[in-house]
């Protein structure tokens, strides 16, 4: 509500009055023990305030945030898409969100099978049939590969390989995954048409390569078009091919990564099958591999253990040569059950259309702004997502892609990707998803082409932005150069 | 042919192919290697929302569930109280259909929440800063490891205590794997803290880890420790339960340089595991060393008070392969949920949940403790997890429990094998008494039947 | 969200396009037979959207709407205090919201001893053990309360009374009600004290008489100083006294509308215990008699067949000279179960505390505003609301009562029920409830000293308000000149 | 003392009496008669949330529900599929914690979807013009026969079909219990329309009012009764099942001059009976004669569209004694579930439900036919529901099925004894081909099971 979202919220700690309480516990049913004083703190800074007081917080809160369920969210490479309701029924049965992960196997079948199919169905998808479930995002499915990719080598005895070959078009998390691992990273040039530069990756592709992360579709939203080619450099200098599959979108149902020459990949099942982001997670990061590097996946995975049909059983079992285990547990269970949900939902008759629709929409969108805005790689069909550059703008009106950004939200809309990849300057990152109808992706476009004519009419009013938020633009620096970042009170 | 997922019709579709300048949907697929596109998928036929809705609810009830099952099991997973209003607000979509606050101006909803969370968590711990969430108890305690041993170059040695939680050691050694660091103190399972710090403290270690409670539900005063650990220049890592934080003294107050913990117990179901919620807090003069997101308060340019994600020069979007992890989707909506929570039960009701955790526990534990061939070590301080010495292996208890409705404890036999026939007991304000009565009824006759045959 | 509550939302009917779907139903697994053609019909002008756009329609419509989880919502008469969501989780129970009013009485013994209970526990509230939880809402209370009157007098064969006597500060519904139920309505006048005209009753009260409707406290918030001799009044000329409990908010716990005199009452369990409003309803109108007329109740009611208390059984029965039934089944089941918990959580030994803070909510903020807004009975202690005039406003500056509920929602807030009721010029009627906490009231006191102010430096702000809302001041002229009631396309 | 739901703390209210100006909250309460202050109330003590929760489950575990059994039974209410999209929406805080929309610029979220409701059940129904709700189908009838009352001054008959369900009869009875209106028609159960109409059909008839599908589940083309009806100057009141509207003509288009009916098959779960929502549609020329509240589009100062309540000079806050009804507080809330279930279903979706309801009701009434001792007149028009004749009392069947877990048909016997041992069955998309084939072969052993006796 616009009179409510626009009055700043008070700190939770700021409501309430000392005695105030939001919730009653039974009281205590057996005889009481003797408490050991001297391990008791003696105070502790919550807030203190009533049941309503609570709701309204954050109900008042929430209404100051732009969501999926409000309009298009065209984050590039995070694919924003619709999260369908019916995932949010499942989660809720007492069978699948009341139930501990170390109960008995027996006692917890249901989730058991629930697991092995969709590691299944994902190893289908993917072309990849070893899977792990376990990693709970992208960037964690990064470190399980890579090292599955290591005890890949070493258990050939091979020791000195020490580069991971990235793309520089690479999500940030690919190096970082590289560093973690305990890798050096090499930047791979990416060519003038998106493309990893082949002359580039045989230079670098030796017998001290672990191997290369690629991202396909890359971050500008293109697919690789020398796939096959890549893969094989790779692979001729001993190092596998990791599938960064958060693009997985733009082709799942159409090809599959494993078939393209990719040995090792993790989906975000968050982006592409459809679990809600939650504001910043939590996802799961599902890893893929081929048959022969399933005996390195971190466990336990779930098998299933004899019958058919109506009499399987299933277990947990942990792969012969593990990489051990990234977390505890099994990974981000409830997540699982929405992506189960959500395969189920397309099937096979229908998972193509989503890979259709997001590239459709994406390529739409494209034409509608490539005369406007500079399309750095306009000359291509891109996959789901693009880039655009907000150079020119920069240069004529010194109005930059930040502003075009804050401006986005006058209009009521999520602002794309920003300065990322940081191959291209100024860089606007557009991801509309199958989620978005063209109506909708009209009315984007409109305010789009109409921000333009404002940088070159009155710039100040993209400088200015936003206008109509809850807010008006925040200091980035003040916050970096004296943090303050917990209540003080 | 229409999905109720994608609203674009065929007439859209051709619309738009059209204003894009191509024939067919297959145009925009032509760098795709021609061989591999649109391979036949061996998955399941499309289901209706009836009919999913009916799958998993079969799926469903093929589980024993907690709500009708007294649960005696916890070892990281804690089965407690959830007040309506933890669900009724985190599934609001304005906060669960968001994603990371990128565009602060219109994300001030979700930052100003994990703002309160951060602050909360600090409160709890007794740190300065906290961040947004890990993924676990686990790989936030991973990810201390990496603060420490970054932060003390040349040090290769972690510490881990042998009661820290097993499947916490085994993520920071799949972690480490790829680093020349030697994580040590757990080879032997029965060593005390004293004999481990004893044996492996020294000027190459960067942290010693500890739990508190620990696994097997012992409560410390770790103030001495923190101090052997400090005076070796080692950082002082604790994993704390925060349920027992209502109670017990924040590790802060007893030196403890990195808070780390599993923050299930705050709001988040048990779920079969997840997703749970690592919680990370720190001193002021880590936070540049710190994982994952943070929010910071500002103002914006008309002086109000405003909150962004800060210090992103940390993070991997930023600094790349000389970020301080990977970590990019956290677990915020599970952040979010412990905020509502601890907002929620505030400052009485969280003490009001520990003390009923602690004097069920301890009931239980004395009842247990009477019965024949049953034993528990009263003297040792618990918290509401405790271990009890059984008279047959665990796994044959537990399954007879199972036959009356309880889940019984967590088998020790495979990670604690010196104990014995040992079972980690859990008690929180879910179980009533009746229930604890009935579990230890039932632990008694097993015990009896035993003796008859 | 601000940039999205701003934005106009099409009809959903303006949305989507042909052949779009929001919902797959599962194919046909029984043969087809064939259609009777001559009866079906050609075409269903019903919309055509895709998931996504329901849940977007309708996710930004609800942010065009102002409510109790946002703030303060003072509409007097309403009772519109903070609905705890426990009652929310307790409603969607599958043993609950999935059975069948016809099952066998047998299955759902649950059911109705939560029915039973809540019979026996409205009877205690109120100090009238008859019951009926039938009636969906306060106003078909009424009808069931008078019509029981009714019966009573026919039952004593006496045909020739006529009249319902109702004060002039009296809610529509009382007259209303009086008419539905075939009856004329004498209006009975207040006097200087808000109290019903003592005199003025004692004319009317005769062999003619029905009964008396009353609201106490009265629609000014005030309790009827004489209560008990009002009800000896109309008790003596052979009249019932019927007491409207649209205000039990004021006194539940504290004292008893049977103790008080009252022969049947009814309590809208959407005010006084904690139904959601629905943005209209459902809520439940619970009728409350004297042991002696509990005979005529509407029917079927619970009792309680044989068994102490593990082994006792409940069923329904129609009580011996009903009235008949007053809408299909059993009432407004899930609000009778909010309603069952609301009462549960407060228990013996909070109810009365709902009253108190009401109460002392209602005269605290009356006492912060009654120097700047005239406070017709500003003498008198208030109970759980109070009036106030805008007329001097009106007089001085030109700006009515409805300019200033329009400047309230400016600042954030819902406006006070307005002109009503109709014995108080240019009324302003605020409840606060229980629910608001002293903060909460200093925030909207000093919305409304200000805007007290603004009227005299600066009317015209209050006649274009508001301002912020997301549309501005309505056509109601218009809108009732040339109806358009539905969407024509 | 503090409670969960009340905010202030004694603080609070100490600094509030001080302001008020009186020592204690009791100073508020002098002009109460001081004996009847502070009853002794007989209640039970206060429940925090997890008790009360579990007091509630316990209430609920002892019904049995439809989760859980194929249900058979209509009669009103009916077990159809609700998807996800309606619970979500609906019970948004900004609609269900929300009021009447008085203030009609901070109200619009409510305004408009009731315009939309009102839309769509004129497009169903074949009318001009929806009220936004009445109680149920009863009080939607009863409010018609009023309706038509009031615009035909001097008629004093109103006709009920015998076929009408019967708790409307009694409502439509009770409604009207104070004035001097002849409720006729129904008399003989077993009298057809013609019949009944021949009977009582005269120059002091106000409306006839009849249902279609009617109680027993006959579908029936009304066109010449209400050609019959309007050629005696009365009204033509039809009683119409919104899910059969998906599939069969509007009454609208057959000479309905009102049209009311159960709207809770739209998205409102059954719940034991309510709440419900009544449907009320007319047309253009008795719109002033309508109850409820009426949403109407207008245009705000700055020229945009907007909605309001209008035509208030009907309704009792404005009219008083002089109104068209009493109602006030109505069922929008199940409005809002209809408008979010027929938008979610749409064009296609709806008459998809219908058709599945039609034909799996057609193959389970003829499996049962062909069951010995049971008999379905196939000859018969009906949508989901028909009469199925047994032989034996239907209570007892019902509680053979019941150890099945099928909760049978409604048991036809009290309100129709000429149709002997009879059972209504209903059939919805909810029924899978198995849950009907189960049915049909308990019914088959019940027959058989007497045979043997
Ligand atoms: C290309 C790419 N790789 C990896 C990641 C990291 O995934 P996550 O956020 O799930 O850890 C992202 C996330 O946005 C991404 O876009
Ligand atoms: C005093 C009074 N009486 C009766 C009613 C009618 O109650 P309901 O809206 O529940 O029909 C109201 C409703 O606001 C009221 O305030």
């Amino acid at each position: 509500m616009t009179i409510v979202a626009n009055k700043p919220e008070p700190l939770i700690y700021e409501l309430g009055a000392p005695g105030r309480i939001g919730a009653e516990l039974p009281k205590c049913d057996v005889p009481i023990t003797r408490l050991p004083n001297r391990l008791l703190r003696d105070d502790l800074k919550l807030p203190e305030v009533s049941e309503v007081d609570v709701v309204r917080h954050f109900t008042r809160l929430s209404q100051k945030n732009y969501c999926v369920d409000l309009g298009i969210y065209p984050l590039g490479s995070c694919t924003m898409k619709y999260n369908p309701k019916v995932n949010e029924e499942a989660v809720k049965l007492p069978g699948l969100a009341q139930i501990h992960p170390y109960q008995d196997e027996g006692s917890a079948q249901g989730a058991l099978q629930m697991l092995y199919e969709l590691q299944r169905m994902l190893g289908e998808i993917c072309g990849l049939p070893g899977v792990t479930l376990q990693p709970a995002a992208g960037a964690q499915g990064e470190l399980t590969g890579i090292l599955i990719v290591r005890a890949y080598h070493l258990a050939r005895g091979d020791a000195k390989r020490k580069k991971v070959l990235v793309p520089d078009s690479a999500h940030g998390t690919n190096p970082a995954t590289s560093s973690m691992s305990g890798y050096q990273v090499v930047q791979i040039k990416s060519d003038a048409r998106g493309n990893v530069d082949l002359d580039d990756l045989r230079k670098h592709a030796d017998g001290e390569t672990v191997g290369l992360m690629l991202t396909n579709p890359n971050t500008l939203g293109l697919f690789e078009e020398n796939i096959q080619e890549v893969c094989r450099i790779v692979h001729a200098a001993g190092g596998l091919v990791y599938g960064d599959g958060a693009n997985l979108n733009a082709i799942v149902g159409i090809a599959r990564p494993g078939d393209l020459g990719i040995d090792v990949l993790h989906s975000n099942l968050h982006k592409t099958f459809s679990v809600p982001h939650g504001g910043g997670g939590p996802g799961a990061g599902a890893v893929m591999v081929r048959q022969d590097l399933a005996k390195f996946l971190p466990g336990p995975i779930v098998v299933k253990v004899g019958g058919a049909r109506r009499s399987a059983r299933y277990a947990f079992a942990m792969p012969k040569q593990s990489i051990g285990r990234v977390k505890s547990f099994y990974g981000n269970f409830l997540a699982l059950v929405r992506a189960y949900v959500y395969i189920r939902a397309f099937g096979k008759e229908h998972l193509h259309e989503i890979a259709e629709n997001a590239v459709i929409n994406a390529n739409y969108l494209l034409a509608r702004l490539k005369d406007t805005y500079h399309a750095p790689f306009g000359a291509r069909r891109c996959k789901h997502e693009f880039v655009l550059t907000g150079k020119p703008f920069a240069d004529k009106y010194g109005v930059h892609t930040l502003d075009i950004a804050k401006r986005i939200q006058d209009y009521g809309f999520y602002p794309p990707t920003i300065y990322f990849p940081l191959t291209v300057p100024e860089c606007i990152m557009i991801e509309p998803t199958e989620s978005e109808s063209k109506a909708s992706l009209d009315e984007f476009a409109a305010a789009l082409l109409k921000i333009a004519e404002e940088a070159a009419t009155n710039p100040q009013v993209l400088k200015d932005a936003p206008h109509d938020a809850p807010v008006t633009r925040l200091d980035d620096v003040k916050a970096a150069r004296e943090p303050v970042l917990c209540y003080k009170g | 042919m229409s999905h109720r997922f994608i609203p674009n019709t065929d007439a859209d579709r051709a619309a738009m192919l059209k204003t894009i300048g191509v024939e067919s949907v297959k145009d925009l697929f032509l760098d795709v290697p021609a061989e591999t596109l649109y391979p036949k998928l061996n998955l399941p036929r499309a289901l209706s929302e009836l009919d999913l809705l009916r799958e998993m609810q079969a799926l469903s009830a093929r589980n024993a569930n907690l709500n009708e099952h007294a649960c005696f099991l916890g070892a990281g997973a804690y089965n407690h109280f959830i007040p309506a209003t933890v669900p009724h607000l985190v599934f609001r979509s304005e906060f669960y259909t968001a994603y990371t606050p990128y565009q602060a101006e219109i994300s001030q909803g979700t930052l100003q929440t994990i703002f309160e969370y951060q602050s909360m968590i600090c409160a709890l711990t007794g740190m300065d800063a906290a961040n947004a969430s890990h993924y676990d108890g686990a790989t936030a305690a991973a990810e201390g490891a990496i603060l420490a041993i970054n932060q003390l170059p040349g040090r290769d040695k972690v510490l881990v205590c042998p009661t820290l939680h097993p499947e916490y050691r085994a993520t920071i050694r799949t972690y480490l794997a790829g680093h020349a660091i030697r994580i040590v103190g757990d080879e032997d399972t029965r060593a005390t803290f004293e004999q481990m710090v004893d044996k492996h403290l020294d000027d190459k270690t960067a942290c010693v880890i500890v739990a508190n409670p620990d696994f097997l539900g012992q409560m410390r005063d770790l103030k001495p420790y923190a101090e052997r650990a400090h005076a070796a220049g080692a950082l002082f890592i604790v994993s704390a339960y925060p349920i027992s934080l209502g109670l017990y003294k924040a590790p802060g107050e007893y030196g403890a340089d990195v808070v780390v913990g599993e923050g299930q117990a705050l709001g988040n179901p048990v779920a079969f595991g997840g997703p749970y919620l690592g919680i990370f807090a720190t001193k002021t003069q880590f936070i540049r060393r710190m994982a994952g997101r943070l929010v910071g308060q500002t103002t914006d340019t008309k002086g109000r008070r405003g909150f962004v994600l800060t210090l992103q020069a940390r993070e991997q979007h930023i600094r790349r392969e000389k970020a301080t992890s990977n970590i990019c989707s956290n677990q915020a909506l599970c952040a979010l949920a412990a905020c509502v929570f601890l907002a929620t039960l505030g400052k009485s009701g969280l003490r009001q949940v520990a003390e009923l955790c602690y004097h069920k526990a301890h009931y239980a534990a004395n009842k247990i403790n009477r019965l024949p061939g049953y034993r528990v070590n009263m003297k040792q301080e618990f918290f509401n997890e405790f271990v009890v010495e059984c008279p047959r292996p665990v796994a044959e208890i537990n399954a007879a429990l199972r036959g009356q409705n309880i889940v019984g404890g967590y088998d020790l036999s495979k990670e604690y094998p010196h104990l014995g026939n040992a079972m980690l007991v859990a008690v929180t304000e879910m179980n009533t008494r009746d229930q604890i009565d009935s579990f230890a009824k039932a632990l008694g006759e097993i015990k009896a039947k035993k003796r008859k045959t």
